[in-house]
């Protein structure tokens, strides 16, 4: 983790109650996508800063000269230090939206072509196409155009969509004969298929590859093309008069204080995590919204939804019209032992720490893995005793925990296995006990022991498919600690293996299952097979 | 008709700012986006259950989730259920819409037989004495149980209230005659999703004929029921073919355009069959290979390891000797084929609902639902005061369905405030 | 094998066999493999594959199309047509090339013969005396010729 | 019902034994057939050399008919096809029937697109109907299992036939066989192509095609091959020894055509029916026929 991010947690001292959301907001990405959200954010009333969206300071071409340096905090409370040249300054801000725009990076390298005068990207040959003198060099009677889109196969609808612009403006030139080399077509962008058909119909040749993609050969100057006809299966060259090569979109590496704050995949640059759970422009923080490259978007008209989509987030929080989130924590402060083991597993970025830790109501989805991992016990859903379980315990632990007795504790999460459990509530047997849990991350060993200890015959955890939390991996804490009281884990003096079996139960009695809403078979087989297996112990 | 409908039901006129037709993932999650505007709605299914085409849709997480995205249905029918700026207007048929000087007035008719929900201890009783099979079904959600009217007795013209009386709870109503019902909206929303191409009219393929071929909505089905789970060990299942674009990228039934979806469907499918069964083969046919998640590379390079991949359109599935289909293609080294296959999905296209839409809202204009055309996807400028969200407008995942209905509460939400601020919108 | 240059190619010859009857679709081909899975033709010959020829004909390799005796072995089953998503009409198509190779004499001998026998007798088997005896004799009428029609007229 | 009947080069000089049971179940089965000695060639031969040529014999029969005010009936598949796709194509391609006009006015002739064009079974199929032609029977065909072989311009191009047929799943000839109370046999092979329009530039090839359908045939257990065109006869019988010896089979597959299938269940004897004139002779099928003296 970078130092300095570290230092802010301390120093980031709250200054905004939860109920005074700052109406600002910082856009980071200054084109086109940026400036369309800053207009519309500005007519709402927000007062809007502009940053650039790239990281590289050096050579960016972008309008504004501010560049991010360090971002932190949550809803209403987002910090972040900006640079302009030498100076930095420090603004906060109420929302923040990451609206970088996508990276377009022609493949001549990919391809193995050099860039010479008759080799262009297809931005580049997009303008020479607008200025309406396309086509340098004319010699021979027909004019042969190569067009290099998706070899790779990895492009998007957005891309082609450029090309099919370009062709279409061709089109009134004669005796021009263009061939496009590509892998896939990809015509799943609205209105591409039928385009494209028309392109056909006007001589456009289209050479799909499967493998065996062509190759570039530099003969005297000029770019010889040569390949094998995946159709005819027979060897062609072509030394076309220009070439037009396509490039890749990617977001752009985001600053990397701004990945901090979403837990986003090492892997992918995108902020917005795998979960299907943060549709539109959601990330996992709250406030931090990703627009349109920023999330792996690329379509101009999904860009330009993207905008009413951030609009209607910060509206949603404004009017504090969000859903009642409920069951948020509370950090009992005699308790806590500054040990910082809940704002490093935050998944929401809610938990600010300056004396002691301390819950922001606006940011906490409510999941309780901070309530589970404090190894002091100090934070719990005091606020809403009913709720630690939605169908349970913890205040009430001993009601429930009569009701273990001889039956099938089901520790379900909300969003899915408890949902699942709905529509098979009147086919399961009554020998078992539901336990709804707001996030699968909630659970604890100490639930699941108590439950053994009051007589459960089994116990049957139910989160949602790893990939899938909401609290992005709620489920993936919970499945390891369920794997801990199962297995058990090495004591590092008697080097044995202390689990249920030490405790005279079979691990076999507990299982952690990855459960979506729409699939109650699972749930509902995973229930047969625990009790078969008890059946059988 | 209209007066007489008023008499009956003077007092059951809903005042409503928006009438969403369609309780579908776009209308679901449109209602809810304008509830947190503070605009209040009405959704119109035919429907006794809300959810729609994609509450159908299976689960395709294989030890991992796929992001289809066909969990959060759930998510939102429970947030459309509790809440109060939405009136869902399930099992109601809309027999007639006008233009009215304050907007639009639609004449619904909500089904004589309806079991109160709230009164309903999901015992049962109903469904063990209901003569007609398919009429008393269970809710994917609740796990209770209602009346899909299409199959009920009484749509049929019989006199039957058999589950009446049976009712221990008091819970279902069975009357002779259907409930009218009138909506007044400012703004209506054409949420009504899409119609999956029927895969019989392309008859080479042998849908309805040929055993084991099937369509992808009937694999959700058999995803869905636990089908492949409850296989067993000893199956015979072993392969697994997916034909792409059937209905679609298709001129020759007026199916001018790429579904967008499917791709990504069946490579999803594909993938959890693999991961269900490791030792099975999974072909795929196709023309192209759409762009269908943002990691793409990675995914079609995973799947491409696993699936065999054929570009190329089979000619014909006929029923080989021993009853299981059989896919007439032509290989990646032209090599004509004929390979029999335990099943055969054909990825059905979607296509507009327009044939529906426009019995009812034909007046309005909103019959331009051709997804053919090159105007797909933009608005409709003909239709003031009309908007389409999610697959009415043009093929849609989930995520996008949700995503756009996002865009359509917004533009709902301007034109609402233009009409009340007395701008003319015309 | 050889490699061809595209730049050596007729760009102008796809133009030409869409603007001939029965070519309109050719350029509407998007190689999707359906008339090469259903043709009978190409199971016996390889050589002979509706997908390839149109192929060829799009990158202008008219010479060796026309002068090829692939061309001739259609059935004119019709099964490509059928079964093409895009509309190609690929019988037609391959008789508009077939009517382009005659047009630069390439056609096989038996074909022009045909030819030449409607233009003499108005129909392809010359009817003798003996065909409308043995046609008497069961009863039914006898056949004329017209050839002064077809030869007016072809 | 009243038709002109065409039929064409091949019918009248080789296939006797389809016209005469032709002309004989139609008029039982109340068809009235008009002959026109001034029909000639319907073009089909010439379409690979000149479409144009193709339109203009066929235009020249539609003329005649259209003078006669008839519509017209073909025997032969290939002539059927024709003829209807060009009467589709002038229907609605006004300057070429402007053109073709044109031309035709230097044989007296003028087309304006009236002319109806139908095969025989199709006609049998639609005017007579399946009902009738049950109740005509006089002699079912029990026990006889047929294998029908529809050729492929009886079922294409598909929107030729709109209403009629169905080229993936045929069943017009299954149930006319059907309606004379023999069995319609299916087999693996049933919507081959003959291979008869290649015949003049490859014989290898178009054999290879015959081939596999009557070796399909010849263990289907059917009795014979049905037929309804002269061209596919060509293959199937006229073929047959030939591939039989190159291929080095044993192939002893009767062909008959359908009328004179359905003449022996209306009570005709065989030889009005020209069975006289099949070479491969279906004599197993005669022997099942009820009443029937086998010759």
């Amino acid at each position: 983790m970078n130092s300095r991010n570290t230092k802010s947690i301390f120093l980031n001292k709250p200054e905004f109650s939860d109920d005074r959301l700052d109406r600002s907001a910082l856009i980071i990405g200054d084109d086109w996508v940026g400036e369309e959200i800053a207009i519309r954010l500005s007519l709402m009333g927000l007062e809007v800063t502009l940053v650039s969206g790239l990281t590289d300071y050096e050579n960016h071409g972008s309008e504004t000269d501010l560049l991010l340096d360090s971002l932190d905090g949550r809803v209403g409370q987002f910090r972040a230090t900006i640079v302009k040249q030498d100076q930095s300054l420090n603004k906060d801000f109420g929302f923040v939206v990451a609206a970088q725009s996508a990276i377009k990076e022609a493949r001549f390298n990919a391809y193995g072509l050099k860039k010479v005068p008759r080799v262009f990207s297809i931005s580049e040959f997009e303008q020479l196409v607008e200025k309406g003198d396309p086509l340098p060099e004319r010699k021979n009677e027909w004019y042969h155009a190569a067009f290099i889109d998706d070899l790779t196969g990895d492009s998007s609808p957005e891309t082609f969509r450029q090309f099919l612009a370009v062709l279409e403006r061709l089109k009134a030139i004669e005796k021009l004969q263009p061939y496009v080399f590509t892998r896939y077509l990809k015509v799943a962008g609205f209105g591409l298929e039928k385009r494209y058909r028309e392109l056909r119909r006007q001589g456009v040749i289209f050479f799909k590859f499967d493998d065996g993609a062509p190759t570039f050969k530099n003969e005297s100057g000029l770019w010889k093309i040569c390949f094998t006809d995946p159709l005819l299966k027979r060897d062609f060259e072509l030394t076309p008069d220009i070439i037009v090569v396509d490039e890749k979109l990617s977001p752009q590496t985001p600053p990397g204080c701004l990945n901090r704050l979403v837990w986003s995949e090492i892997s992918t640059p995108y902020l917005q995590s795998e979960s299907p759970r943060f549709t539109g422009v959601l990330t996992s923080r709250v406030g931090l919204f990703a627009v349109g490259p920023s999330r792996g978007v690329f379509d101009r008209n999904m860009i330009l939804q993207d905008v009413d989509g951030v609009e209607l987030e910060i509206r949603k929080i404004l009017a504090k019209t969000m859903p009642a989130l409920g069951r948020i924590p509370v950090v009992d402060k005699s308790k806590c032992a500054f040990c910082l083991t809940c704002v490093r597993l935050c998944p929401h970025g809610a938990i600010t720490f300056f004396d002691r830790a301390e819950i922001s109501k606006s940011s906490c989805l409510g999941c309780g893995i901070c309530i589970a991992e404090c190894p002091m016990k100090a934070i719990s859903y005091v606020n809403n005793p009913e709720n630690h379980f939605i169908v349970g315990l913890h205040h009430d632990e001993s009601k429930i925990l009569s009701e273990y007795t001889g039956k099938i504790a089901l520790f379900l999460c909300s969003r899915s296995a408890a949902q699942a459990f709905k529509s098979i509530q009147f086919i399961v047997d009554e020998d078992v006990v539901v336990v709804e849990v707001n996030c699968a991350g909630s659970i604890e060993s100490h639930h699941i022991l108590k439950a053994f200890k009051s007589g459960a015959k089994a116990v049957l955890v139910g989160g949602c498919f790893r990939g899938n939390c909401a609290s992005v991996y709620g489920n993936i804490l919970c499945e390891n600690r369920v794997d801990l009281v199962g297995s058990g884990f090495e004591n590092p003096v008697s080097e044995k293996k202390q689990g249920l079996s030490s405790l005279g139960i079979n691990p076999e009695r507990i299982r952690f299952v990855p459960t979506a809403s729409n699939t109650p078979n699972i749930l509902l087989k995973a229930i047969s097979d625990i009790k078969r297996k008890i059946k059988g112990l | 008709m209209a007066e007489a409908v008023d008499s009956m039901c003077e007092e059951k006129i809903m005042h409503k700012e928006v009438a969403i037709i369609g309780s579908g993932i776009a209308g679901l999650s449109l209602a809810h986006e304008l509830s947190c505007l503070g605009i209040g709605s009405a959704i119109i299914d035919r429907q006794a259950v809300a959810g729609g085409q994609a509450a159908g849709f299976a689960c395709k997480a294989t030890d991992s989730c796929q992001r289809c995205g066909a969990c959060i249905v759930h998510d939102y029918v429970s947030k459309v259920t509790i809440d109060d700026m939405i009136e869902p207007l399930l099992s109601c048929h809309i027999l007639d819409s006008s233009r009215t000087s304050a907007g639009f007035e639609l004449l619904l008719n909500e089904v004589p037989a309806r079991i109160d929900q709230a009164k309903c201890s999901g015992c049962g009783i109903c469904k063990k004495v209901c003569p007609s099979p398919g009429a008393i079904r269970i809710n994917p959600y609740t796990g209770s149980f209602f009346i899909e009217y299409s199959e009920c007795l009484l749509a049929r013209g019989f006199s039957c209230s058999v589950c009446e009386q049976a009712c221990f709870d008091d819970a279902i109503s069975i009357s002779s005659e259907s409930v009218p019902k009138k909506v007044e909206a400012l703004a209506i929303a054409i949420a009504t999703g899409f119609e999956p191409f029927d895969a019989t009219i392309k008859k080479r393929f042998g849908y309805g004929r040929i055993p084991g071929v099937i369509t992808s909505l009937d694999l959700e089905n058999l995803f869905r029921s636990g089908y492949f789970q409850n296989m067993g060990s000893e199956n015979s299942f072993s392969s697994i073919a997916f034909v792409q674009c059937v209905g679609s990228r298709d001129i020759k039934i007026g199916r001018n355009y790429c579904s967008r979806v499917c791709c990504g469907y069946a490579m999803r499918s594909a993938r959890l069959l693999k991961f269900m069964f490791p030792s099975i083969k999974v072909t795929m046919f196709f023309m192209d290979l759409q762009t269908f998640d943002r990691d793409f590379e990675d995914r079609v390079m995973a799947a491409s390891r696993e699936v065999d991949l054929i570009r190329g359109i089979p000619s014909e599935i006929k029923l080989g000797a021993s009853g299981k289909p059989e896919v007439v293609y032509n290989d990646n080294d032209d090599e004509v084929r004929v390979e029999e296959f335990d099943m055969v999905t054909l990825s059905v296209g979607m296509g507009p609902t327009t044939p529906h839409i426009g019995g009812y809202l034909g007046f309005i204009g909103a019959n331009s639902g051709n997804y053919g055309d090159g105007s797909f996807g933009n608005p409709d400028p003909t239709t003031t005061g009309v908007f389409r969200a999610g697959s009415a407008n043009g093929p849609r995942t989930i995520q996008e369905s949700i995503e756009h209905a996002a865009h359509v509460a917004c533009e709902i939400d301007r034109y609402l405030c233009k009409i009340k601020s007395g701008v003319d919108v015309e | 094998m050889t490699r061809i240059n595209l730049n050596e190619l007729d760009p102008s010859f796809k133009f030409k066999v869409a603007s001939s009857r029965g070519g309109e679709g050719l350029q509407s081909c998007y190689a999707c493999k359906a008339c090469t899975a259903a043709c009978p033709i190409e199971k016996t010959v390889k050589r002979y594959d509706p997908r390839k020829i149109i192929r060829m004909a799009l990158l202008g390799m008219k010479k060796e199309l026309l002068e090829s005796d692939f061309i001739w072995l259609c059935s004119s089953c019709y099964s490509c047509s059928e079964v093409c998503p895009q509309d190609v009409r690929f019988t037609d198509v391959i008789y508009a090339i077939k009517n382009l190779a005659s047009s630069e004499a390439c056609a096989p001998s038996g074909l022009s013969a045909q030819k030449g026998l409607l233009k003499d007798h108005g129909r392809l088997y010359e009817v003798s005396d003996f065909e409308n005896e043995k046609r008497t004799k069961l009863g039914l009428p006898p056949i004329v010729e017209h050839p002064e029609d077809y030869e007016r007229l072809l | 019902m009243e038709a002109l009947l065409y039929l064409g080069c091949t019918v009248p000089i080789r296939n006797l034994n389809y016209e005469l049971s032709s002309r004989m179940i139609a008029r039982a089965l109340g068809i009235n057939f008009h002959d026109n000695e001034a029909l000639g060639c319907c073009g089909f031969p010439l379409k690979s050399m000149d479409v144009m040529s193709t339109i203009l014999s066929a235009a020249r029969n539609l003329a005649i008919a259209e003078r006669d005010n008839l519509e017209i009936c073909a025997l032969c598949n290939a002539c059927a096809g024709t003829l209807n796709e060009i009467s589709h194509t002038l229907d609605h391609d006004q300057d070429l029937r402007r053109q073709v006009n044109d031309k035709l006015k230097t044989v007296g002739l003028e087309y304006n697109g009236t002319v109806r064009v139908r095969n025989f079974m199709r006609l049998l199929y639609e005017e007579v109907g399946l009902d009738r032609i049950q109740s005509c029977v006089k002699r079912p065909l029990n026990g006889i299992k047929l294998a029908p072989h529809y050729g492929c311009h009886y079922l294409k191009p598909s929107e030729l036939n709109i209403g009629f047929e169905d080229p993936e799943v045929p069943r017009t000839l299954s149930s006319l066989i059907e309606a004379t109370g023999a069995q319609s046999v299916d087999y693996a092979s049933l919507k081959d192509c003959c291979g008869g329009g290649v015949l003049g530039v490859s014989e290898e090839v178009a054999n290879s095609l015959a081939q596999k359908k009557l070796q399909d045939v010849a263990v289907s257990g059917a009795h014979a091959l049905v037929l309804v065109c002269p061209f596919c006869n060509v293959m199937y019988e006229g073929q047959q020894k030939k591939i039989a010896k190159t291929a080095g089979l044993d192939l002893k597959v009767p062909v008959v055509y359908y009328p004179q299938v359905l003449g022996l269940a209306l009570g005709m004897n065989p030889d009005e029916l020209g069975f006289k004139l099949n070479r491969v002779k279906p004599a197993e099928m005669l022997k099942l026929v009820e009443g029937l003296e086998v010759f």
